[in-house]
């Protein structure tokens, strides 16, 4: 495959990838409303606030940070997409992998953490207290999931030999009991409790704290740099689930696989949301120290004799 | 109630007393013993709990009257200490040793009425209104309605009527006014 | 006492006390905003003047609306996409929360709640507005970004309802900001605000929801009402 | 050659004597003239008795007194021990007589007399072969001393003079009971007869001999019958309390070392077995002392105690013994000398009072230089001498003893250390200061010129001390002398040392030492350039930060063990001088030097244990340690981790680091930390690198690389001080390494070079970033600072690239290590370590972010508006080593490449394959410069799209901000920095308790406790003195002979 074709078919995954986003966003309030028993909104409200959101004619900027943090957290989003097999099509240079053969689960996991940089630095510089909070509280719960969910990768990575998310997926493949969630159990209950912290819904939502913090580390951020944020974290979204797929859930070979497992793990952490209430973050971090790290050192242990 | 008061009433020139309730009465001091009785009700008498303070303006005898009203938690009973005070350069010694709330009231007080408490805590500093550059609200002599007219573009053609009448004409045009006295008389 | 005397003892007193309050007055910046000096780390002094120097204070400007079916397509955009503020600064705002419950539900009509000023396009002064408040919502109004528009919720905005004659609240919210929307009663029912935003909506749609600018163009008209009223004006002239 | 002869050190002594007295007090000032003339004579004669027999000009003579041969009369020998002995001797007291000049002369001619026939008498008994010649001038010279006692004013003097007499009257009495019982066995008072004749053969004759041992031993005030001896230090003169220690001391020292062998080598353990409870006893008990002059006194009975143990093994030591003698007592005499005359010259009595010579940069000058010679650093004598000892104590399987007398040096190195921080640090601010007087600090600049002469001439003298390189030393020297200068030319002359320095060194150094040499120089050079901010004089800041680098090079270039360990204290030395300049280091300045010192001693006995059963002294003996090998590699290691600061051994840290200037913490964390991970990696080498042998050892070294790691980074994210932060931080960062050079594969070394070179990088520009602005805004506390960012975008940037460097997010170079270290964890099977080890990189982000929120982002204080751009001087060494963060970043196999092909030497298996750009591990694959490609290119896609987007934003200013429709009042209410964590502390409280700390705390304690409960046997009373004396006689006695 050439090149050229590649960034062809990269672009294109990536646009699919926002939109899905901004989709499974609106589902997601979608859902909301009828638990409520409301009719909720349209399920185009995305794009239009979006649109509207980079149509504002007046924008503030509080420095270089403040400009600058958006776009790191947009290229957190796009980068994590681009080290990312996304659809398993038989071969490692299919059209979907994106750049995955430039690096590993290890890259993944790291790069997540480029796009709460950006998001730490913009905050920072806008100098608002509430801000901040948020960025304090969203480390510090980062870091407790962060165990139980290494715990995870290592002991899925010990299980096929590999940190490679392409071979982990290729392993997977032949049928659903191959998938890690009936090979490795115990890894795959470690990573479908630790991922409601990574997703950041109820009841692990207090990084944005909605009316408590205002709206946490994104309070000054308005217009374009909001649109801007707000793309990410479709882009974001889908791609934990789509990570999460890949580990757990046998990965996908089309695009209508990826779609209906992303939206069902996304649903998992919805659905939490919809019945719990928030944590506080000292409860949160100790809620991940509990089950989830002793599901993650079972995973562990079961493989290290 | 009664022996208490009857009991103080030697040390503190009591008058005008009221017994509104078993449990509630008002007593009138001169100025100068008012914080003295408070301070004794709160000491030795077992009325604790400060429940408020607030002023009357009697514009026509030229006075503020001030009451602090105290409650003993053991016995239930409240007794109200009334004082009169002159109403131009209005002063009263201040009580904020006694209970910290008392700063709040006595802020609002100089605020509302102008009166002045020497020595209270942060008795100068805005209340409820911000940059009150008029005559303290709260007397009976600010024209509140002149006020708002001058300061605020009253919309013109604005009309005010009195809601019952009002309602009466709009929505029952043609019945007479018949219940309405009846009521009262019940 | 007659009733003579009385009212001269009165008109005698009002004269009193109004010159007591001439003799008194006085310049309300609080403490706090006083000028200050604060030693630098190289003992050099500086001079801190907390109500302008940490603002930025600019007028605002008029903002060009893009031509033809651009600014329609967003006008398209902006109207059904109204984020509203959560600041309630009067007794209307009771009427708010019955909206995004499923009896009327607020959302179908791409209306929603948004914490910070930052991030709303709309705003709410649902009814009587008090001086003080209306400090604040200046400040706030001032910050949302443009296109912003305003509802304004019952009598008391529009006229001053049953406080006109109050020492404290305003009669005319379009004296200090521009309105787009008045939603009268006393208080509307809920029906009436998403009557409102209807009608709010088809204002943005027809390209009239330029109210913002008005206030730009008639920045120093405005802002001489505002003063007036409030005295211990303690921010710039436009807080960004 | 024509010689004066020895005896007319006691005819003209005599003479003068009693000329002086015929004088009076008639002629005050002639008289003190006569007596330096008298005693310079006495030198002369000494002297040049040395130089004859030293050159083998001559050989030892006999002195016969009468006329006849011995045992029928009194004879004297001058052998070069003699001689230098009576030179040392005679020096102290021309020395000591000119010092004492004030009170001398105010006392009179007696009291010259007096002085003068103490040294006649001290030559003598040194020279006498005759037991009852040396009885009597021991008397004499005891007599006299009493009498110089007495010459201080005061009823404590009188009171200490007259519990001298009495104690040396009862030991003069035991003495004389030998002596009297050893006539009647050999019939000979003559040591050497008596030597050959043989007495043990004899029944009964041991207990004489055992008498006069004992009698000579009690003289050196030994533990724990010494109360009247410290009575008298305390008391006396300071010019008395030196000639007690160096003069009489020594004296006494060489009659024990002469009569020694008329008891065979029967007492020989049991002189050693004194001498320790002496050299630990009087060490531990000074603990408690704040008196100076008292603390001198325990530190002299120490190191007298420390010579008997010398002398009770010389049958080990061999030949050795004369040379490690000679070591610690010339280090001894001279040190001690110099500072009892300093104390005279400070007066005060609390040694926390030494505060006042505070500003005196010459006088702390002498006195670091005499401690330092007492406890034993290079380059004194006695540093060559306990290495020799150790060396060959553990050589011949006496460790229990080497543990005893280290443990010993250890507790003389805390108080001495702790005084030397008072004086050099304390709080002077309510203490009068003092005046030196010329006549008093010449005889102390003469001993301290004398202790570096011999030095210098003691070092070529060991076995292997000849290939020392003191090149640096001379260069550290002459930066010294040149003090005077101003910062500019200094900086550049130290730059300019150091850069030629390297460039001759570099070419004959391997991958993994020019790793490691690179990193100290280069770094020094670096951070030097930061100097160049710092006006004027920056007095005696160039001298040890030279001396610094100079210890860190030697440790690289070391071909034998002893020259690592000689630049391994040159470099504690220097270090603790550097740390110790920051304005509240004090404390951990201390800290540092004992967690330091002790490390060395572990160390020490470490290098012993490698050279046993070896005669070769080279680095190699490293490889496969035969005697003990788990003890000594773990001894090795814990020395070596003493310096990488690991859980445990940290407590020194933190406060070292946060608390020095600016541009010495990143020289003392990103360059000093790395020769301890040097030493690790020397030590693993030498481990068998990929054998399986000490696995265990390695595993432990793995969890408590881990477990450090945790901690330090745990405890970094609850500190308000930033360089306390990225203290806390450094010793994570260290914990990585020891983690990673613990896993003892391919992969984990290379992620721990892979560290090592990144710590390098980004922890001296977050030091040297941090530290400029500190010097700005003149606070350490984060919470102070903030929105910094507009005063200062270049010092931001710096951190910024820092920090992600540092938290291991790509594309920058912290990525590596962690690429590596998943993949060695997995191939190692160390998922445990492994998950702490990312746990703690976890926990990293949120120190990280607090750095650079709270500092450079958020609300710019009020008295910050004005603050300028970091200086120049500091934005260049940061820019420069930015530069090599993204060269690494941008190209990583430049660096990964180099170290596989170096770390493949000793782990051929399972190394990294490169296809092109990308990195290829059995378990995964990275391409470093792809990935950074794509990223900063997707970066400025998004970026220059933002830019159009926002191109007409206004530009606010920091309190435009949503506050509620309120207004922020002051940017302190504004600023979210204080205790920002506090959600997660309430998490996690458990983990942050300092148990280490309080563990030390609770050791430090109870030594205290034991040293305070102890030293109440000195009740001050003559008679328990004495009871003391005849209790220690009748135990040693018992324990000798048996009951």
């Amino acid at each position: 495959m050439t090149i050229y074709a590649k960034l062809g078919y990269t672009l294109l995954g990536l646009l699919i990838v926002l939109n899905w986003g901004f989709l499974m966003g609106a589902t997601f309030r979608k859902i909301g409303a009828r638990v409520a028993g409301r009719y909720g909104i349209p399920f185009y409200q995305p794009w239009l606030n979006l649109l509207k959101n980079i149509s504002t004619r007046t924008t503030i900027t509080h420095g270089v940070m403040y400009y600058i943090g958006p776009v790191f957290r947009l290229t957190g989003g796009i980068g994590l997409f681009l080290f990312m097999p996304m659809v398993f099509t038989g071969t490692v240079d299919g059209p979907w992998t994106n750049f995955s053969f430039e690096g590993d689960l290890i890259l993944i996991l790291y790069f997540q953490v480029f796009g709460m940089l950006g998001m730490a630095l913009g905050a920072g510089q806008g100098g608002h207290p509430y801000s901040a909070m948020g960025i304090a509280r969203g480390l510090a719960q980062h870091a407790a999931v962060e165990l139980p969910l290494t715990l995870a990768f290592i002991s899925i990575a010990i299980q096929f030999d590999t940190f490679s998310v392409y071979k982990i997926v290729a392993a997977q493949q032949g049928g659903i009991e191959n998938w890690v969630l009936f090979t490795n159990p115990f890894a795959a209950a470690t990573i479908i409790l630790a991922m409601l912290g990574a997703m950041g819904h109820s009841p692990f939502n207090l990084v944005k704290a909605p009316n408590e913090i205002l709206i946490g580390p994104a309070t000054e951020f308005e217009g374009t740099y909001l649109g801007f944020m707000q793309s990410a974290g479709s882009i974001l979204h889908v791609m934990e689930a789509v990570l999460f797929m890949n580990l757990v859930f046998g990965g996908a070979s089309n695009w209508i696989e990826l779609i209906v497992k992303t939206f069902l793990i996304y649903f998992w952490s919805v659905f939490v949301g919809m019945v719990f209430p928030r944590f506080k973050i000292e409860q949160s971090v100790t809620w991940f120290f509990k089950v989830p790290l002793l599901l993650g050192f079972l995973a562990i242990i079961i493989y290290s004799f | 109630m009664k022996d208490l008061i009857e009991k103080l009433t030697e040390d503190f020139k009591i008058s005008d007393v009221v017994y509104q309730r078993p449990d509630l009465a008002f007593v009138t001091v001169p100025k100068g013993v008012a914080i003295s009785l408070v301070t004794e009700l709160r000491d030795f008498e077992g009325f604790s709990h400060f429940v408020m303070m607030s002023c009357v303006d009697w514009i026509e005898e030229g006075k503020f009257q001030l009451l602090y009203l105290l409650h003993n938690p053991k016995t239930k009973t409240d007794v109200g200490v009334k004082t009169f005070i002159d109403r131009e350069n209005a002063e009263m010694a201040s009580a904020h040793h006694l209970w910290k709330q008392v700063w709040t009231y006595q802020r609002e007080l100089k605020e509302a009425f102008g009166i002045d408490f020497p020595g209270s805590p942060r008795v100068d500093e805005n209340f409820v209104v911000e940059g009150w550059t008029e005559m303290p609200h709260m007397r009976r002599d600010f024209n509140t309605k002149e006020y708002s007219q001058n300061t605020y573009f009253p919309r013109p053609g604005r009309e005010t009527n009195d809601p019952a009448e009002y309602m009466r004409k709009k929505l029952y045009p043609n019945e007479p006014i018949t219940a309405k006295k009846q009521d009262n008389d019940k | 006492m007659s009733e003579k005397d009385m009212n001269d003892k009165v008109n005698e007193m009002l004269q009193r006390s109004e010159a007591n309050v001439k003799k008194a007055e006085k310049s309300f910046i609080h403490p706090e905003d006083e000028e200050r000096e604060v030693v630098a780390p190289d003992g050099s002094i500086i001079k801190v003047n907390p109500i302008y120097d940490y603002f930025s204070g600019e007028k605002p400007k008029e903002e060009k609306p893009c031509s033809g079916i651009i600014e329609k397509f967003l006008n398209w955009a902006r109207a059904e996409s109204i984020w509203v503020l959560g600041f309630g600064t009067g007794c209307g705002s009771i009427e708010i929360p019955p909206l995004v419950t499923p009896r009327f539900d607020m959302f179908r009509f791409g209306v929603q709640m948004r914490p910070t000023p930052r991030q709303s396009n709309a705003f709410i002064i649902s009814g009587y507005l008090s001086v003080k408040t209306l400090k604040r919502v200046i400040r706030t109004y001032e910050q949302m970004p443009s296109p912003k528009y305003i509802l304004a919720l019952g009598s008391c905005t529009i006229n001053g309802g049953m406080y006109y004659d109050s020492y404290s609240t305003i009669n005319r919210l379009d004296k200090y900001i521009p309105v787009d929307v008045y939603i009268a009663g006393c208080m509307p029912r809920p029906e009436a605000l998403l009557a409102g935003f209807t009608k709010l909506k088809e204002l943005i749609k027809e390209g009239k929801g330029e109210k913002a600018n008005e206030y730009a163009r008639n920045f120093d008209e405005y802002k001489a009402n505002q003063k007036k009223i409030i005295k211990d004006w303690n921010m710039p002239d436009y807080n960004w | 050659m024509n010689l004066i002869s020895p005896i007319y050190i006691v005819a003209v002594s005599l003479g003068i004597a009693f000329f002086m007295g015929l004088l009076g007090n008639k002629a005050q000032r002639s008289s003190f003239l006569i007596l330096i003339a008298a005693l310079l004579f006495n030198t002369v004669v000494s002297v040049q008795w040395v130089y004859a027999l030293a050159t083998g000009l001559t050989d030892p003579t006999q002195i016969f007194t009468a006329g006849f041969k011995p045992p029928f009369s009194i004879n004297l020998l001058m052998g070069l021990n003699e001689s230098v002995i009576t030179a040392l001797i005679n020096i102290v007291g021309v020395l000591g007589a000119f010092y004492m000049m004030k009170a001398l002369k105010k006392n009179g001619t007696g009291s010259q007399v007096v002085f003068l026939v103490l040294f006649m008498s001290l030559n003598v008994v040194v020279l006498s072969r005759d037991l009852f010649n040396i009885f009597v001038f021991l008397e004499v010279g005891s007599i006299a001393l009493a009498g110089l006692i007495i010459l201080q004013k005061g009823t404590k003097a009188v009171s200490a003079g007259f519990k001298y007499m009495l104690a040396t009257g009862i030991i003069s009495g035991i003495l004389l009971i030998g002596i009297i019982f050893i006539y009647r066995f050999t019939g000979s008072l003559n040591i050497d007869s008596i030597i050959t004749n043989n007495p043990m053969l004899k029944q009964g004759a041991f207990v004489s001999a055992f008498l006069i041992i004992i009698a000579i031993v009690l003289e050196l005030k030994s533990f724990p019958a010494n109360g009247w001896g410290l009575d008298v230090y305390e008391a006396s003169h300071p010019g008395i309390g030196a000639i007690l220690s160096a003069a009489s001391a020594t004296a006494t020292y060489f009659v024990l070392y002469k009569i020694v062998e008329i008891a065979g080598s029967q007492l020989n353990y049991y002189i050693s077995l004194i001498g320790v409870v002496s050299f630990v006893g009087s060490n531990l008990l000074a603990l408690k002392q704040e008196n100076s002059k008292r603390l001198l006194g325990y530190s002299s009975i120490g190191q007298i105690g420390l010579l008997m143990i010398i002398l009770g093994f010389k049958d080990i030591l061999g030949e050795n013994t004369t040379y490690v003698a000679f070591g610690i007592l010339v280090s001894h005499y001279l040190a001690k000398a110099g500072l009892f005359w300093l104390s005279g010259i400070v007066k005060q009595k609390n040694i926390k009072d030494w505060a006042v010579t505070r500003k005196k940069p010459y006088f702390l000058f002498l006195m670091g230089t005499f401690i330092f010679a007492l406890i034993g650093f290079p380059p004194f004598p006695s540093f060559f001498a306990k290495w020799t000892l150790v060396m060959d104590l553990v050589n011949s399987g006496n460790i229990s003893w080497v543990v005893a007398i280290l443990f010993g040096s250890m507790m003389e190195a805390v108080y001495m250390i702790r005084w030397f921080g008072y004086a050099i640090k304390g709080e002077n601010e309510n203490i009068e200061s003092f005046k030196i007087d010329s006549y008093k600090i010449i005889p102390v600049g003469i001993v301290a010129i004398a202790l570096y002469v011999a030095g210098y001439f003691v070092a070529p003298h060991s076995e292997v001390g000849t290939a020392i390189n003191f090149i640096p030393l001379y260069f550290v020297a002459a930066i010294f002398i040149l003090d005077f200068l101003p910062v500019f030319i200094k900086n550049t002359i130290a730059i300019i040392g150091m850069a030629l320095y390297f460039y001759f060194v570099y070419p004959n150094l391997d991958t993994l030492r020019l790793i490691f040499e690179a990193i100290f120089m280069v770094g020094g050079i670096l951070t030097l350039i930061a100097g160049y901010a710092y006006k004027g004089k920056r007095a005696g800041f160039y001298p040890v930060a030279l001396l610094m680098y100079a210890g860190l090079t030697a440790i690289i270039e070391a071909q034998t063990t002893l020259q690592f360990f000689f630049g391994w204290e040159v470099m504690t030395a220097g270090s603790y001088f550097l740390i110790i300049r920051g304005k509240r280091s004090m404390p951990h300045g201390l800290s540092y030097m004992l967690f330091s010192i002790g490390g060395a001693y572990a160390l020490l006995t470490g290098l012993g244990m490698a050279h046993a059963g070896q005669e070769s002294f080279s680095m190699e003996i490293l490889n496969g340690i035969s005697y003990l090998p788990y003890w000594a590699y773990g001894l090795l290691i814990v020395g070596f981790l003493s310096k990488t600061a690991a859980l445990g051994l940290h407590i020194w840290l933190p406060g070292a680091h946060g608390e020095a200037e600016s541009d010495v913490s990143p020289m003392v964390s990103a360059i000093l930390l790395k020769a301890g991970v040097f030493g690790i990696v020397l030590t693993l080498i030498g481990m068998g690198a990929a054998n399986t042998q000490y696995s265990e050892l390695a595993y432990a070294l793995g969890w408590l690389g881990a477990i450090t790691a945790l901690a330090g980074n745990l405890m970094a994210v609850f500190q308000e001080d930033a360089k306390r932060l990225l203290a806390y931080s450094s010793i994570g960062q260290l914990g990585y390494i020891v983690l990673g050079m613990a896993m003892m594969t391919h992969l984990g070394w290379l992620g721990g070079f892979s560290y090592v070179i990144n710590h390098f990088l980004y922890k001296a520009v977050l030091f040297l970033t941090i530290g400029a602005v500190v010097l700005r805004v003149g606070t350490h506390n984060m919470y102070q600072m903030g929105g910094l960012i507009k005063r200062m975008p270049l010092a931001f940037i710096a951190v910024m690239i820092g920090i992600i460097a540092l938290s291991g997010v790509p594309p920058l170079s912290g990525f590596a290590g962690k690429w590596l270290f998943y993949n060695a964890i997995l191939d190692k099977g160390w998922y445990f370590q492994g998950a702490i080890m990312f746990f703690s990189g976890g926990i990293a982000f949120m120190y990280l972010w607090r750095l650079i929120h709270t500092v450079f982002l958020g609300q710019l204080k009020d008295n910050h508006r004005n603050v300028k751009e970091i200086s120049i001087w500091f934005l260049i060494p940061i820019y420069t080593l930015l530069a090599g963060i993204m060269v690494y970043s941008m190209k990583p196999q430049w660096v990964l490449q180099p170290l596989g092909n170096m770390i493949a030497k000793w782990f051929p298996e399972g190394q990294l394959q490169w296809v092109g750009e990308t990195a290829i591990s059995q378990y995964g694959h990275w391409a470093g410069s792809l990935v950074a490609i794509t990223i900063i290119g997707s970066f400025l896609i998004v970026l220059i799209i933002l830019m159009l987007s926002t191109r007409k934003a206004h530009k606010v200013k920091q309190f435009d901000i949503t506050y509620s429709g309120e207004r922020p009042e002051r940017p302190e209410t504004t600023h979210i920095a204080y205790n920002v964590f506090e959600g997660l502390y309430k998490a996690m409280w458990p983990a942050t308790i300092p148990l280490v700390e309080a563990w030390w705390n609770k050791v430090t304690e109870i030594l205290h406790n034991i040293a305070d409960v102890t030293r109440r046997i000195y009740s001050g009373n003559g008679q328990v003195y004495v009871a003391h004396i005849v209790l220690f006689i009748i135990v040693s006695y018992l324990v000798i002979i048996g009951g």
